[in-house]
């Protein structure tokens, strides 16, 4: 293997995909990512915004360190990375050979126009004769056999859509560049040495055609929930106006009917598709959004699995603040409505009343669709799954499952001895090149297009007013910039030219964008001395117009300057700070990354809560984690102490711990991971202290699975969900409860079976596969018993026991149980860490648990760049989920550890220290706390890992002593000044 | 109803005379479809969730007793979108049958009864049942185009056994002509049988299985005696 | 209740607050003093930093002179903590612009007394020297004679915070019979520890000071509230303005000025408007001429955009302007609108953020 | 027609959303008047008065500024970070006369293409209704 590149193979471009490919990318392994359709980035592709904040952030999850080299955009528009090579409408046909040097077959459908040679003119789509319903967009809306299969993404180049394809070759001959090619034979090839492979090919959603009772296809505004995405999207067939598909009438009433395709045994889903009712509540908020006051959105439903952290206030929300409908019933069946394209649906409400209503849409919230199994080759050695590969999962569960993935196979490859790159990957440093050390030449290369007939003309026009431009402007004309021979000719004339900054004035920068990132390649010319004008695409412009473009171009160029800032040193150890599941999970992971660990527990024993855990299997492979990594030479654990400070920045940490023995032990370290836990929570709802058969659910399951407990006579148990949690001011679901409350009651029947078991519940939230438990659990006989937040069972603590009084909603009496024992699920809290929030300035949520850099895109990493956090310290977790989490901060970090060095990128802050007045303005403005005073120095610093270049601070600096690189004041005055 | 306490102990279960049946109901999780589906929901108090929760909760004398099970249609929609799959129509049919059968409302036990006696549902003796018919076939006869219709009664190795539902013998009899013409037109093979020609099976819906099973025999009979393959149904 | 002490002037205001000055040293209450001073060689009070008590003679604490906005002689000595107990007495614009650049981390405050009194507004520099060579003691004239009280300048006259803010102690003036008595008022723990040191009995506040507050107040609203609307005139358009500014020499000297332009080095003397040649032959081709220096009205409006929030209206923009343009009517009048908008008034409190640094969380749409 | 005065419009553009979703109205030949000039910023955050500022003195009749939605903001909250201090600065030159309908500011998101023309084609007319710039024809000193 020896220098050659390690090569990572990740099939599928979803999110999943994509975070497992910027993984690799990061830490200097090359990528080829492959991906079945045409277009990059999955479902998110027709998603604008996600929960549970309705925002988008996608681009977010760009990396922040190697900034450079992938194009500075949002992701829906293509994947760019200088490491990272996509293959598109391509499929792997076989994987073969030994980890490490695995050959994949692959197959690629060709997209019948060549990206090289295709402008967007868009000449094909318009003499396209075939019409077809547009896929996109779920079906609304016609497109062109011939089209850009996502509209917004030009990452690739036109497609052709072969199923719909009559090849009656009337694109090929509109063709200007001669790019179209109708020739659609599958090629196959092969891809040797391949290192590892990731499967990310995510989950496809259930097709509700099927179900008859729902009119899919029959009623024209019975839509999917990704099809009522691109309804309302901006973007899709109706400009993001909320309208029905059937008459373009606006929508006044609309309700999501949950579960389509899920928890039916019917049809062999017995399970959940956990992402639905967010997503639901979600598209009910952003449909209120765009009613009217007075419109209506109903969500019907079976239980609400709000299971995350933030999302049952956001639940509340929805129905409190903005008016969305609850109703707890799953529909049978649509009906045709009052007034022709309505709906109607009859149900029951929770005061068992029957109602009919008419709506004039109807969302069927589609879940992961059933039975779909992974490829065969998925199983082979030195191939890893996704998580998101396996089960439906939203956005920070694929990007974990990601980060896993993707952490178990360089694991793997560590442990196979093979590298990426190499550690110092020669970093072409773009700020330093020698163009910046001179006066500003400036050569404007001019297309002659071949496309356009009356190009020359315009030329002259354009040539004779650039010739009034003051200061040395060379001009040159080059024929058909979009071809090879057109770019060897660019080539040459700057090897031969004497010009230091180059514009070209040609067309679609999409089509130039590619070819200039070559240049790199060949010349001494780097992109950030490069500029394009488009002249020729969009309607005819006047020269006055096309000049201020070209000199804006030419301003631009004027005033790129040279980087000045320095690399920044790494240590290449972390600090972990929590010894329970995910703490350890993510020390080991780094370990078997041969990085030293400082692991800092403030307990005398490690494991955390792991001596809650009576689960055989889940205690067995926490033991396993636990034992390696006492074992291991590269993890220092320090156990009774504390951390008492920590200062510096990312890449460079100097913390200090205490011993319990008073000892004090200073610390360096590159990362810091924050797994500092949870613990079960108290709650005095239920009369939990009043009577010692009263017990939370955690007791519980210690007493179900304590030897004594077949000897003890139990006739009945009563359990009640939500003790003290889903409202406020715990208002959040803890995630463990229902899961672990229903094992214990299925273990309470497995040892007595003819005890009665009942369930009080809210929403039983068995997301994912672990539906089967409640299957299972019902199955078994055991009764559960809804109730709502206002009509809580009530606990009476009386002389011969306990008596829970409630009400059975369904039949609407009192039910009175005088059960043996009665369990709370009390739900989790995270642990106390005030001290620890203080020294890293971190942010938590009012619940105390650490806020993430981003709950969707970046959830393992925290507001402050260098310091992760994993576990119960960030959000209710389960214990495989926290150990998963552990393993995902790990990769984050090695991203920072797996550098000696961090070299500085061009969008960058800067500060003139000459002038600056220290009034740290730009300190307190800075998002990511990428500022700091050098008390030694006097100066203000900026910490080249964190710093975005999002100019927050120089807008605040009255003086422009700080500064963003090739956004500096002079330039962007002289724009606006070219631009008038 | 009344307080639903400690409901399945296994001594109450044991009593609960439709927890041994193969019922689904603790799959339940009253999510609500059937009774959305049920075109009765909300009618005098019926519900085939309530019916399918009172099972599961142990109650089944107090279904047993009420009416609820007599107000369904047994269409069956309810169970066909069930997601649980749960055999909620026979469930009701079963309660049905438990019932005492004095206490089974309206003429439906009575039929049964009157069937089991004469073969038909009304009672309606054999020669005035030979005579309604043929009377009605004189009828079609006299139309143009059926000039040689006849009623051919238990012919032997006919295609197709004609059973009759008893509301057309007995009131709306014009109807009998809609199907004859049919036959004839088609020039089908088929017969009726003078006895036992009951096409309603009340054993059905009163949940009486004994009955049921007499009914369904007395057909196969005729099929078999008169060796015929095919079998018209009007239910 | 505040503390509040009465002292006698015996016609001499000027002299019992040098006194009470002098012993805040003698009895080391505070390390140094900086007030206002008379030099042997100019009649026009500096500000001076006193560290023995005898040089307390020549100060001039209630002198109706501000050679310019002594907030920044203030903040050059407050830059940072030296454990030194530094006692500042400065008018009101002075003290509001010195918790200005304390929010700036210009100076920290920790260490430092503030004692401001109630101002009756300054008196041009020439028309101060030309009144010097002719009277004495200016100051107690001043306060003897309300009619001199005129001759301050016309942006003091549209003052409305002549009182004090988040000063440790507070000279009142306000309806007191100044020649006779005045009042020591402590506004904060240091201020009330120092009138208890100095052994000063103390009094319920006397009453007649909101009411000639009140007075006060209604007359300078007024005076300001013509102001407003006389320079809104002035530059309600971009024509206006241009002959409101025209005369401008890029001098930089309103800029020097500015208590609370606290920039190093302006912006407009780096290269961000050390414009290339080339720049500047397009703009003269692109509109066929350009006036030179460039950017004069930028300067202008961009010293608003960067310090409007901030100005605390003491006019020293217009005094040192050799161009006499009313810079301080602008920022006073285009400010006034700015600090509503944020609802800011500099100098109120040193731990109110600087509007820029405040923001919504969430807000719906641009609009 | 040459007569017929056509705005002179500068927006500034945040990168993420609102530049993405003009480059996406490009491609998606979601047509807007050619006398608007885009200009590229990271952020609205980055804004300093200055540009605005020199934008209105050089003569440019509508100033509008695009960034992300609040809470999308790619720097979490530059957004809304612009909208405070363009309030203050849109209060500044309204006292010498610029409209302040001639700033405008709008949260535009990256895949709202369509969104971006209408916005456009909105702010052009609303300027083409105040009619040209006072600067116009002025020599700004």
């Amino acid at each position: 293997m020896g220098n050659k590149i390690a090569k990572i193979l990740v099939v599928g471009a979803g999110i999943s995909g994509i975070r497992a490919a910027l993984d690799f990318a990061d830490i200097g392994y090359q990528v080829c990512v492959v991906e079945k359709s045409p277009a990059v980035g999955g479902i998110l592709l027709q998603l604008d915004r996600q929960f549970p904040n309705n925002h988008c952030g996608m681009c977010r999850m760009l990396p922040m360190i190697d900034r450079d080299v992938c194009s500075q955009f949002c992701l829906r528009r293509g994947l760019f990375h200088d490491s990272i090579s996509v293959h598109t409408s391509t499929e792997v046909v076989s994987i073969e050979g030994n980890p490490g040097q695995l050959k994949v077959v692959l197959s690629r459908q060709p997209r019948g126009v060549d990206s090289e040679l295709c402008n967007f003119c868009g000449k094909c789509e318009e003499v396209c004769p075939v019409s077809v319903p547009d896929t996109f967009n779920e079906g609304l809306g016609e497109r062109k056999a011939i089209c850009l299969p996502v509209p917004h993404q030009t990452s690739g180049p036109y497609s052709i859509d072969w199923a719909s394809c009559t090849k009656c070759g009337e694109c090929e001959k509109a063709c200007p560049t001669g790019a179209v090619k109708l020739d659609n034979e599958h090629e196959t090839f092969d891809m040797e040495d391949v290192a590892a492979v990731i499967i990310a090919t995510g989950t496809k959603l259930f097709n509700p055609d099927s179900v008859d009772l729902y009119g899919c296809g029959e009623f024209p505004n019975v839509v999917t929930s990704t099809a009522f995405e691109r309804i309302i999207s901006s973007s899709g067939p109706f400009k993001g106006s909320l309208v029905r598909p059937s008459d373009g009438r606006e929508v006044k009433k609309v309700a999501w009917l949950q579960c389509v395709g899920s928890r039916n045994l019917m049809i062999g889903a017995d399970y959940c598709s956990s992402a639905c009712c967010m997503f639901a509540i979600k598209e009910a908020l952003l449909a209120r959004e765009k009613m009217s006051k007075d419109a209506e959105t109903v969500i019907f439903y079976m239980d609400m699995r709000t299971f995350g952290r933030d999302f049952q206030r956001y639940r509340d929300r929805a129905e409190k603040e903005s008016g969305v409908r609850f109703v707890r019933c799953r529909v049978h069946s649509i009906e045709p409505g009052e007034n022709p394209d309505d709906l109607r649906l009859k149900y029951v409400d929770s005061s068992r009343k029957t109602v009919e209503e008419d709506f004039d849409m109807i969302v069927l919230s589609t879940g992961k669709e059933p039975g779909r199994k992974l490829p065969d080759y998925a199983s082979h050695e030195g191939v890893f799954v996704a998580d998101s590969a396996k089960g439906l999962k939203d956005i920070s569960g694929s990007v974990i499952g990601a980060e896993v993935a993707a952490g178990r196979a360089s694991r793997m490859l560590k442990n196979l001895g093979i590298m990426p790159a190499d550690k110092d990957k020669d970093q072409k440093s773009a700020g330093q090149s020698k163009a910046f050390e001179e006066r500003p030449r400036v050569q404007v290369v001019l297309c002659e297009c071949g496309v356009i007939s009356d190009a020359g003309s315009l030329l002259d026009g354009i040539e004779s007013e650039l010739e009034k431009f003051p200061g040395r402007l060379d001009i040159v004309r080059v024929k058909s910039l979009c071809r090879k021979e057109g770019w060897d000719k660019v080539k040459q004339i700057i090897r031969d030219g004497s010009a230091n900054r180059l514009v070209f004035a040609a067309c679609n920068k999409n089509v130039l964008g590619p070819k200039i990132k070559e240049l790199e390649e060949d010349t001494e010319i780097f992109d950030s001395i490069v500029e394009s004008a488009d002249i020729y695409s969009g309607d005819e412009r006047s020269i006055d117009s096309l000049i201020k473009d070209l000199d804006m171009a030419v301003s631009r160029l004027r005033s790129r300057r040279a980087l000045f800032e320095h690399s920044q040193p790494v240590t290449g150890s972390a600090l972990v700070i929590g010894g329970g599941p995910a703490g350890l999970s993510a020390a080991l992971a780094l370990a078997d990354h041969k990085i030293d660990v400082f692991l800092v527990e403030k307990s005398e024993t490690l494991g955390g809560n792991l001596k809650y855990i009576i689960d055989k299997e889940l205690r067995q492979s926490i033991e396993e984690i636990l034992n390696k990594v006492e074992g291991n030479p590269r993890i220092k654990i320090h156990k009774e102490a504390e951390l008492i400070t920590s200062s510096g920045i990312s890449g460079n940490f100097t913390s200090k711990i205490q011993m319990k023995t008073g000892e004090q032990k200073t610390i360096l370290h590159g990362v810091t991971i924050l797994a500092t836990g949870g613990t079960a929570a108290e709650t005095d709802s239920y009369s939990m202290d009043d009577h010692e058969r009263i017990v939370s659910l955690f007791e519980m399951e210690k007493l179900v699975n304590d030897a004594s407990f077949s000897g003890q006579a139990v006739k009945s148990i009563v359990m009640i969900q939500c003790a003290g949690t889903r409202e406020e001011p715990r208002n959040y679901c803890s995630r463990v409860c229902c899961i672990k409350s229903l094992n214990n009651a299925l273990k309470i029947k497995q040892i007595h079976p003819d005890a009665e078991v009942y369930i009080f519940y809210r929403d039983i939230m068995t997301y994912g596969d672990s539906e089967r438990i409640y299957t299972e659990a019902r199955k078994k006989g055991i009764v559960f018993i809804p109730f709502d937040i206002d009509t809580k069972p009530e606990v009476l603590v009386e002389s011969g026991g306990l008596l829970v009084k409630g009400i059975d909603p369904v039949l609407g009496v009192p039910v009175e149980l005088k059960p043996d024992w009665l369990s709370l699920a009390v739900g989790v809290v995270p642990n106390f860490i005030k001290d620890l929030v203080k020294i890293f300035g971190i942010e938590t949520t009012q619940d105390g648990f650490i806020k993430e850099a981003d709950s969707k895109w970046r959830p393992v990493d925290t507001g402050q760049e260098g310091i992760f956090v994993c576990g119960l310290a960030r959000a209710p977790a389960r214990a495989d989920e926290a150990m998963k989490e552990g393993e995902a901060a790990a990769q984050r970090a090695l991203r920072i550890l797996s550098k000696n060095e961090i070299i500085p990128q061009r969008l960058l802050a800067r500060v003139r220290h000459s002038i600056c007045s220290m009034c740290s303005l730009c300190i307190e403005v800075c998002p990511f706390n990428a500022r700091y005073i050098d008390t030694a120095e006097g100066k203000i610093m900026v910490d080249i890992a964190s710093c975005q270049g999002c100019g927050t601070c120089a807008a605040i600096c009255p003086n422009s002593a700080t500064l963003i690189v090739d956004f500096e004041d002079d330039g962007i005055m002289n724009v606006i000044e070219a631009a008038l | 109803m009344d307080t639903i306490t400690s409901i399945k102990s296994s001594e109450i279960k044991q009593k609960a005379p439709l927890r041994p049946i193969e019922s689904l109901t603790d799959m339940c999780m009253a999510c609500g479809t059937c009774s959305a589906g049920c075109p009765l929901t909300g009618i005098e108090g019926f519900d085939p969730r309530k019916i399918v929760r009172m099972v599961l909760m142990g109650m089944d004398k107090e279904l047993i007793e009420s009416k609820l099970p007599w107000l369904c249609t047994m269409c069956g929609k309810c169970e066909y979108a069930c997601p649980m799959g749960i055999n909620i129509v026979s469930i009701i049919r079963t309660a049905r049958g438990m019932v005492k059968r004095e206490n089974v409302p309206g003429m439906i036990h009575k039929g049964v009864e009157l069937c089991l006696k004469t073969g038909n549902n009304i009672g309606l003796p054999k020669e005035d049942f030979i005579f309604i018919i043929e009377d009605v076939g004189e009828e079609l006869a006299g139309e143009s185009g059926f000039s040689d219709f006849k009623i051919p009664f238990d012919k032997n190795g006919a295609n197709l056994l004609h059973t009759l539902h008893n509301k057309l013998v007995n009131t709306q009899n014009e109807d009998l002509k809609h199907w004859w013409k049919i036959f004839h037109i088609a020039k089908e093979d088929w017969t009726i049988p003078s006895q036992n020609w009951e096409g309603v099976n009340w054993g059905l819906f009163s949940g009486d299985d004994e009955a049921m099973k007499c009914f369904v025999g007395r057909i196969v009979e005729n099929m078999e005696k008169l060796e015929i393959a095919n079998l018209m149904y009007p239910e | 209740m505040t503390m509040y002490a009465i002292l006698e002037t015996n016609n001499n205001p000027s002299e019992t607050i040098r006194s009470v000055l002098k012993n805040m040293l003698s009895e080391k209450l505070v390390d140094v003093v900086l007030v206002p001073f008379k030099t042997e060689y100019s009649s026009l009070p500096m500000p001076t930093l006193i560290a023995d008590p005898e040089k307390m003679l020549q100060a001039q604490p209630l002198a109706p002179a501000a050679p310019f906005n002594a907030a920044r002689q203030a903040a050059s000595v407050l830059r940072y903590p030296t454990g030194k107990k530094v006692a500042v007495v400065l008018r009101t614009c002075e003290i509001r612009a010195l918790i200005e650049l304390a929010k700036l981390k210009q100076c920290v405050l920790d260490e430092a007394i503030l004692i401001g009194f109630d101002c009756m507004g300054r008196i041009e520099n020439d028309s101060y020297l030309e009144m010097a060579a002719q009277e004495e003691d200016i100051t107690t004239s001043f306060y003897a004679d309300s009619s001199m009280q005129d001759r301050i300048t016309g942006i003091c006259k549209a003052c409305e915070y002549f009182q004090p803010y988040g000063a440790d102690l507070t000279i009142c003036l306000l309806g007191m019979p100044v020649m006779e008595k005045i009042g020591l008022m402590a506004g904060t723990e240091a201020g009330e520890n120092i009138i208890k040191s100095l052994g000063l009995s103390t009094v319920e506040q006397p009453e007649g000071r909101e009411v000639a507050a009140n007075s006060l107040l209604q007359k300078r609203t007024e005076a300001r509230d013509k102001l407003f609307s006389e320079t809104s005139e002035k530059i309600k358009d971009i024509e206006k303005f241009q002959k409101t500014i025209a005369n401008c020499l890029n001098c930089y000297n309103c800029r020097n000025a500015c208590p609370v332009c606290y920039c190093k080095e302006c912006v407009f003397l780096t290269d961000v408007f050390a414009h290339e040649p080339e720049v500047l032959q397009r703009r003269a081709a692109k509109r066929g001429a350009v006036k030179l220096p460039a950017d004069t009205t930028m300067f202008h409006m961009t010293r608003l955009a960067h310090m409007s929030h901030a100005c605390v209206g003491c006019g020293q923009c217009s005094s040192v302007c050799p161009s006499s343009i009313p810079v301080a009517d602008i920022f006073r009048t285009v400010s006034a609108k700015v600090q509503e908008l944020y609802n800011y008034v500099p100098g109120r409190d040193i731990s109110e953020s600087i509007p820029y640094l405040v923001f919504e969380e969430e807000s719906s749409n641009g609009k | 027609m040459s007569d017929e005065f056509e705005p002179k419009i500068i927006a500034l553009v945040c990168n993420w959303c609102t530049y993405t979703a003009a480059d996406l109205a490009g491609t998606s030949r979601l047509a807007y008047s050619a006398n608007v000039r885009i200009i590229r910023l990271m952020c609205t955050g980055m804004i300093d008065p200055k540009y605005i500022l020199k934008a209105l003195l050089d003569g440019a009749d509508g100033v509008f500024i695009g960034g992300c939605h609040p809470g999308d903001c790619h720097y979490i909250n530059g957004n809304l970070k612009a909208k405070k201090r363009i309030s203050g600065i849109s209060k500044i030159v309204e006292q010498f006369g610029f409209d302040p309908e001639r700033l405008r500011l709008r949260w535009i998101g990256a895949s709202e293409g369509p969104e971006f023309q209408r916005n456009m084609n909105e702010f052009f007319e609303s300027i083409k209704a105040l009619g040209s710039t006072p600067v116009r024809d002025r020599m700004i000193l």
